[in-house]
């Protein structure tokens, strides 16, 4: 499916701005149309983020987004908040390890990854945002793997060049571990 | 001009104007920091001096409108960019630089008013920007993308207005097209350097001395330099710009610039969806304002529905246009609250069947 | 009660309070509040002189010190 | 057990939003626990201006208004000019101040006006995000000097209490820093001093109050106060440059 | 309430609007000299101590701007006054105060712009001072003096509405009205002294804290917050004032206010010397405008014409009023020149000859 | 016959609207003859600003910008940054610079602005018909101070000169008077080494010349020189405040 | 004639506005309505004054005069500014001492007076002025020479109420002047 | 020519010169300028010692001031 309506919601800290930045840079480097669209609270630190990503194959017209046709929650007043704004048959992607209560909707596609443990065995806490990105194109393949891998090639300078791997790492135990979740078709377009 | 879309760059707003006005050869940037907008002032602070360029942070948005005015006075292609709070600071300067016809770039990203309000997107400052430039009867060229690439666009596309009319330009955008990334390719702005101006005080040489004023004491004299003005206001009439987005069969048409504009886009499509003959009516420059556009529209379409983020602006604008030929409806959000396309599209159909009942 | 309270809710983990104690009887737990934050503890109140020097630096109020009463020997 | 240290009744419990280290929160303890010694809870209007301090009026426990970036000092002069007998006071910050409440800092000075300014200067436009103040260190790297605050192109930090120092209308004038417990307990002596000086309606009183952004100086707090010891204190120094102002003028 | 004539005493605009804010119990007055409005400043330096009011000059209109708004919040009944560049320097504090939702009243006597410009009189900030205060989407009362005697009555108006609607009430007048002279009666203020408002910061005993304050983060709580404002607008449109003069049987009407309206009456009685059917319809409030009014109007007459000295710009609001029902025109001058009877007279004359060649 | 005496060649023909016995008269023409022998006619822009000088471009015969009341400097600011190797000039009224253009004033000197500000001190505002200036003397009556200015309400004549020298991007500040030959012959050296600051690089240079105001004081013009003499020359005493800053900083 | 729309115009310093001041108030005393606007110059000393004076027996539309009934000129500027502007049959009182020209009109009714002349008589040069408007009112009187002298006496504060008689010597010396010029029903009224 | 050559029409008569002239040889005229002004005249070439105080402190570059070449011995 060549188009997504994504709003990425938790703690400030937890990577959300550039887990979607990434995913944009991906939809761009395939030639399609994509927004980016932060939202903070007040705070420096220890706020919500929120961050809404469009990806089309047309020129986009809202960048904002009211009703979401996937979500990625990172928290639970995340979870609290944008569950029942997302569209009927919506992905929603749960970050187990912040969010302690299941969905409430029954019309949607949930995968539940716990972001924290999949980042923490590869040593490497900080990319469990990777891992949901991961988890969502395992359930909404709007850009091939691999343009993340470009997008995040493209995003760290020479000295730091070695730090995609691990990220990339982080998508591909995402992408595995939402697959288990996920009814057959979806997982095999993961492989 | 065409540029594939992969050769697009990822960026914010704020950053695709400073990258714009760099290419547009600006030569000093004056501004103050304020969200959301700060980026801007941070582009320009890291990229203008390896360019050649002047980057000064001002001590306050009075200072840098009047920086901003003397550089202009200089010959120096110059702007600046703030956010609602520090335009109503810069509106005496604003006032100055429009008296004394200088040129130059103004941005301005605004933000929830009134007062200190907070960060989050508005539209609230049309009257302010459109309406006049301070006290007496100026007026800014104003300019309101739609999207990242327009705002480069745009801004660029200010600076050549700017000079062409010896008038500030004005970018009106908002906090989120500040603040959201989108893809966008730069132009190269006009040749570098530009010729300095000769009725610039560059205090250079033993010819005429020149001049830079706004004041004329005597009524007689100060009212011929006003028709001077507003001569010059009436030639910029051709300067016009929107965008028709699926007007040619339409039989109700919103009315929005920028962010709203896309927003009542996506509306417009879901009303096609639905099979509503909807259309959209995009001011690109909201001053001069496309009053043509809007007129031609009212004759053809059976409501127009205007959706700002304010609590009615250029609604006005529209009704000026129509002059009472079809039914203006107004939809906005305040505060900083962006509409959404389910909202819009439910306002089309609101108008749409009070139209009916009628 | 101990002689050093912290309000788990208010401390965003600063670490100012554990550097300026003096008998140095404070530490970082590694429980995360609701907003976030790991916070203090007291980990030696033996040694706590009830100076409240951790107080007067902490910014976020968290700290509450008493002092065991004496009855003043004049 | 006898509680010996207990929150300030001038100090709300809000909890707040400033950043972990953050000394801003100190500085407002010791500014309530001044107005609670001196009893002045019941009679003193708090000015906020526009900096990370914007939400003050959420944390103190009084009347409170909230003014325009810069213009806390021609609010208090407002509020004081029709309401003498009441204590009023400011908290800005250095941009605030120093940048675009330069005039009406000055005036309010000028004028001896009875008002007590408390001014965190953290070197910094904190509340933004960091970009240069006009009281950022030569050398400074802020996001909008991002190869260092270069001196010849934006100037030297400016040194507000000696500056002010000059003007007749002042009765106390310091210069403190939040950083250790000594170095605090001084601030609060100087707090004291400044809100006496109008309750003596001597005139004009300013505390500078150097102050940690952990956050924008890309620090963690202890490396924060630590940085601030080893650069503004040399840059700054601490003392009381006005101390007994309109008696020594009258 | 009637006075005798000779019971009038001869006084300037200027000093007319201070005595009246004297009358009225105002109790701080903060501004800062300008030319034509100088006088107000140094009549209260005379004049309020005495009353025990407080009088400073400031040393800037921003400071002034923010000194109103500091003893407004403390409860204070206060004012201040400018001419036009000074307006411009106070929207920022506008904006605050009408986010703050403060009571108080701003004086501009107009003068010649933009910029510098000069010190004569002018109609040209109408934009500014009706269509927004600042930034944002708020509003100033706006009331518009035709003589010194209604320069003083609307004076005392202006701080009851202010109060009544905690909002800023703006005098727009011009420089020929605040220094010509003319009899005025005094009328005497509401009770002295009024109450204290209860939202007011009096840092006043135990109870409740308050706050003044125009910072909403939340969207949704500056939305509520606008919400409410613009419900009080709403409300506000109750106080809409204007003057019919011989509009019973008009078939043309002259629409003008303050200055410009009593230049167009003496054409309109010269009209009606010669046997034109005209009249004079002058809004008193320009914000809120007299819509209504306008709008009957426009079912009468075969035209309007509108008389500013502006490019025009209340003829906006006439159009908005009329939307297409009548053909409105403009006749304007501009920089300090006023324009004379005969002037207008010719304009009605070609007004009817225009609408009876169609 | 040789000619002793002559018009320098900065300074146009038209004749001034001052009013009669005007020391701004004076103070033209010692900055016009500075800058003939310095051979900076060709290379000048100057800055007038709002107040009796706001005329000042027709008098000079340079290029000249207009500035909003008390922005002067921030304009300068302007011209200079986008036109390094000129010589910019500012000439401000004590209402102009010293009260709504304090901020401007302050922080173009603390930015060390390579340019030069001519300041006339003339305890009033002249131009709007003799208002209280931040320079008022205490007790003495202007229209807005009708009994005499009060220190305590308005506080007290503001000292530019002082305060700016606190000020490290200051490389010359002095304050001289134009009562009689001797006084205006200082003022010209005065202004010439402010000029030569600027043409050396060094920094932000300012010369406060008392002037006077004779119709708004009220006096004969030769009574006003006097009055200046007796009352202002106490008040605001007259020197170098800094005569090398940069250098001395450096 | 009850109502009249006046120009006086001439150097500051000749005491413009002050006479349109005195003038105003005497209508304001009988019960009419008047007003009264200056318009000045930008310098502070020497520029040009005029002061506009509208009086009528109804509510003043315009205080704003283009075509006056009534003119004072009080020096050659002022004479070659307004003369042409006069309203036909409008009366022009000319300052002889300061007008080296005869009007070039002929649908005037002029009075010349030598003010300075008159006022030097009286070893008072200050009331040039007041000889002036004793001129006018003889050729319009408009108002009594008795409210001026009430005017007049309004003005002066207690201990220069001294000053009252020397003016209304001025004045009656000004319409005894003018009276000489009238034809004779308007010398009468003067009486 | 001469030693002091005042232009009338720029003079205002504000007396300045007059007052500083260190041997008193200018003196105000009883004529008015076009201005309205009275203006100045040299009352005493003789006395006059070419010293241009008169110009130094004239507001309005009234004042030219000549001195008698001297064939220089040295
Ligand atoms: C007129 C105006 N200009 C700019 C801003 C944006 N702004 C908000 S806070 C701030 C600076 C805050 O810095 P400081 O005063 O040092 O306070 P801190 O956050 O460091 O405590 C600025 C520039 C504003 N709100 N209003
Ligand atoms: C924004 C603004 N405020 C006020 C004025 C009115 N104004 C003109 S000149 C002046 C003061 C002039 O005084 P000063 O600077 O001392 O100059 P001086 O006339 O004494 O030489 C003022 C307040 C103005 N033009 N613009
Ligand atoms: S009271 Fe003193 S000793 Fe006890 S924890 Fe706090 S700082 Fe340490
Ligand atoms: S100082 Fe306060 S906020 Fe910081 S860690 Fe200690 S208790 Fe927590
Ligand atoms: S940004 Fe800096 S000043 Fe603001 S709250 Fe955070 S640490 Fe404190
Ligand atoms: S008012 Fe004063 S400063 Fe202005 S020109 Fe006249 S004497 Fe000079
Ligand atoms: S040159 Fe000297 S002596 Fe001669 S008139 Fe002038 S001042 Fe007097
Ligand atoms: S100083 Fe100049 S202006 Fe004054 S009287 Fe002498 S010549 Fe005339
Ligand atoms: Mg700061
Ligand atoms: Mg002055």
């Amino acid at each position: 499916m060549a188009s997504m309506e994504l709003i990425i919601a938790g703690f400030g800290g937890q990577g959300i701005l550039f887990l979607g930045e990434m995913l944009t840079q991906a939809a761009i480097l395939e030639g399609k149309h994509a927004t980016w669209m932060p939202a903070y609270g007040p705070e420096q630190r220890g706020g919500t983020a929120t961050c809404t990503v469009v990806i089309a194959e047309e020129p986009i017209g809202s960048p904002v987004v009211a009703d979401p046709d996937a979500l990625i929650v990172m928290n639970r007043p995340s979870m609290d908040k944008f569950e029942p704004r997302a569209r009927a048959g919506a992905v929603l992607i749960v970050n187990a390890s912040m969010v302690d209560r299941p969905p409430e909707r029954a019309d949607l596609v949930v995968v539940a990854v716990d972001a924290a443990a999949e980042a923490r065995a590869l040593d490497k806490p900080q990319v469990a945002n990777m891992v949901l990105l991961g988890a969502l194109l395992a359930a909404r393949p709007v850009v091939a793997m691999e343009s993340v891998a470009r997008a995040l090639a493209g995003h760290f300078p020479p000295d730091r060049q070695h730090l995609v791997e691990i990220n990339v790492t982080a998508l591909t135990r995402g992408a595995a571990a939402a697959a288990r979740q996920l009814p057959g078709a979806a997982s095999a377009r993961v492989a | 001009m065409a540029t594939a879309l992969t050769d697009r760059v990822l960026m914010k707003g704020n950053e695709a104007i400073a990258e714009a006005a760099i290419r547009a050869g600006v030569q000093a940037y004056f501004g103050y920091p304020i969200t959301p907008q700060s980026e801007i002032s941070e582009y320009m602070a890291a990229h203008l001096p390896e360019h050649g360029g002047a980057f000064l942070q001002a001590e306050s948005e009075v200072a840098a409108i009047n920086m901003v005015y003397g550089a202009a006075g200089a010959g120096a292609r110059v702007m600046t960019s703030t956010s609602s709070p520090g335009i109503s600071l810069m509106q005496e300067g604003l006032s100055y630089i429009v008296g004394s016809e200088l040129p130059c770039v103004i941005i301005n990203v605004m933000r929830g008013g009134p007062g200190l309000g907070n960060i989050a997107p508005s539209q609230a400052d049309y009257f302010q920007a459109t309406k006049s430039a301070g006290h007496g009867d100026g007026r800014n060229l104003v300019l309101a993308p739609s999207t990242i690439q327009e705002a480069a666009d745009l801004t660029l596309l200010a600076f050549d207005l700017a000079d062409r009319y010896r008038n500030p330009a004005m970018v009106l955008t908002d906090g989120i097209t500040g603040q959201m990334m989108e893809p966008v390719a730069f132009r190269e702005g006009p040749s570098l350097p530009r010729e300095v101006p000769a009725w610039a005080t560059t205090g250079a040489g033993d010819g005429p001395v020149r001049l830079i004023n706004s004041i004329y004491l005597e009524p007689e004299a100060l009212e011929a330099h006003n028709q001077r003005l507003q001569e010059k206001y009436r030639r910029m009439q051709v300067e016009v710009r929107s965008e028709a987005y699926l007007m040619d069969d339409a039989v109700v048409a919103v009315a929005a610039y920028g962010l709203t504009a896309r927003i009542a886009r996506t509306a417009v499509d879901r009303a096609r969806a639905k099979g509503i003959r909807a259309g959209l009516l995009r001011p690109i420059t909201v001053y001069p304002f496309p009053t043509q556009a809007c007129a031609d529209a009212a004759g053809q379409v059976a409501g127009i529905l205007t959706v700002e983020m304010s609590a009615g602006q250029m609604v006005e604008d529209v009704r000026l246009a129509v002059e009472g030929r079809t039914p203006v409806r107004f939809y906005g959000r305040l505060g900083g609250v962006v509409p959404t396309p389910p909202e819009v599209l439910a306002q089309i159909e609101r108008l749409l069947s009070e139209v009916k009942a009628r | 009660m101990l002689k050093v309270v912290i309000d788990v809710e208010r401390c965003k983990g600063c670490e100012l309070c554990v550097h300026y104690c003096p008998p140095k009887v404070l530490a970082m737990s590694p429980a995360l509040n609701t907003r976030g934050f790991y916070s203090v503890v007291l980990i030696d109140e033996e040694r706590c002189t009830s100076c409240a020097a951790c107080a007067i630096v902490c910014p976020d109020m968290a700290i509450t010190v008493y002092k065991a009463e004496r009855v003043a020997v004049r | 057990m006898k509680q010996v240290f207990t929150r300030p009744a001038s100090l709300a419990e809000t909890p707040m939003h400033y950043c972990p280290g953050c000394t801003h929160g100190v500085a407002h303890r010791l500014v309530a626990e001044v107005l609670d010694e001196l009893g002045l809870r019941g009679r003193t209007i708090g000015v906020a201006s526009v900096g990370c301090s914007v939400f003050a009026y959420n944390y103190f426990n009084l009347d409170f208004q909230q003014a325009a970036h810069g213009r806390a000092p021609a609010v208090a002069t407002g509020i004081k000019r029709v309401l003498p007998d009441r204590v009023v006071f400011t908290y800005q910050g250095d941009g605030d101040l120093a940048a675009i409440g330069t005039a009406e800092i000055v005036h309010a000075a000028n004028r001896g006006e009875n008002i007590t300014v408390i001014f965190i200067n953290n070197a910094v436009y904190g509340m933004t995000g960091g970009q240069m103040a006009p009281t950022t260190l030569p050398g400074m790297r802020t996001t909008t000097t991002p190869y260092g605050r270069d001196v010849r192109v934006t100037g030297y930090p400016i040194h507000v209490a000696e500056m002010l120092a000059t003007l007749k209308g002042v009765a106390y004038i310091s210069r403190v820093a939040l950083c250790g417990v000594a170095h605090i307990t001084k601030a609060k002596r100087a707090i004291r001093k400044a809100f006496q000086a109008q309750l003596d309606g001597k005139g004009f009183s300013l505390v500078e109050i150097l102050s940690t952004c952990p956050v924008t100086w890309g620090l963690q707090p202890i490396d924060a106060v630590r940085w601030l010891e080893a650069n503004m204190l040399p840059v700054f120094p601490l003392g009381e440059f006005v101390t007994d102002g309109q008696k020594e003028r009258a």
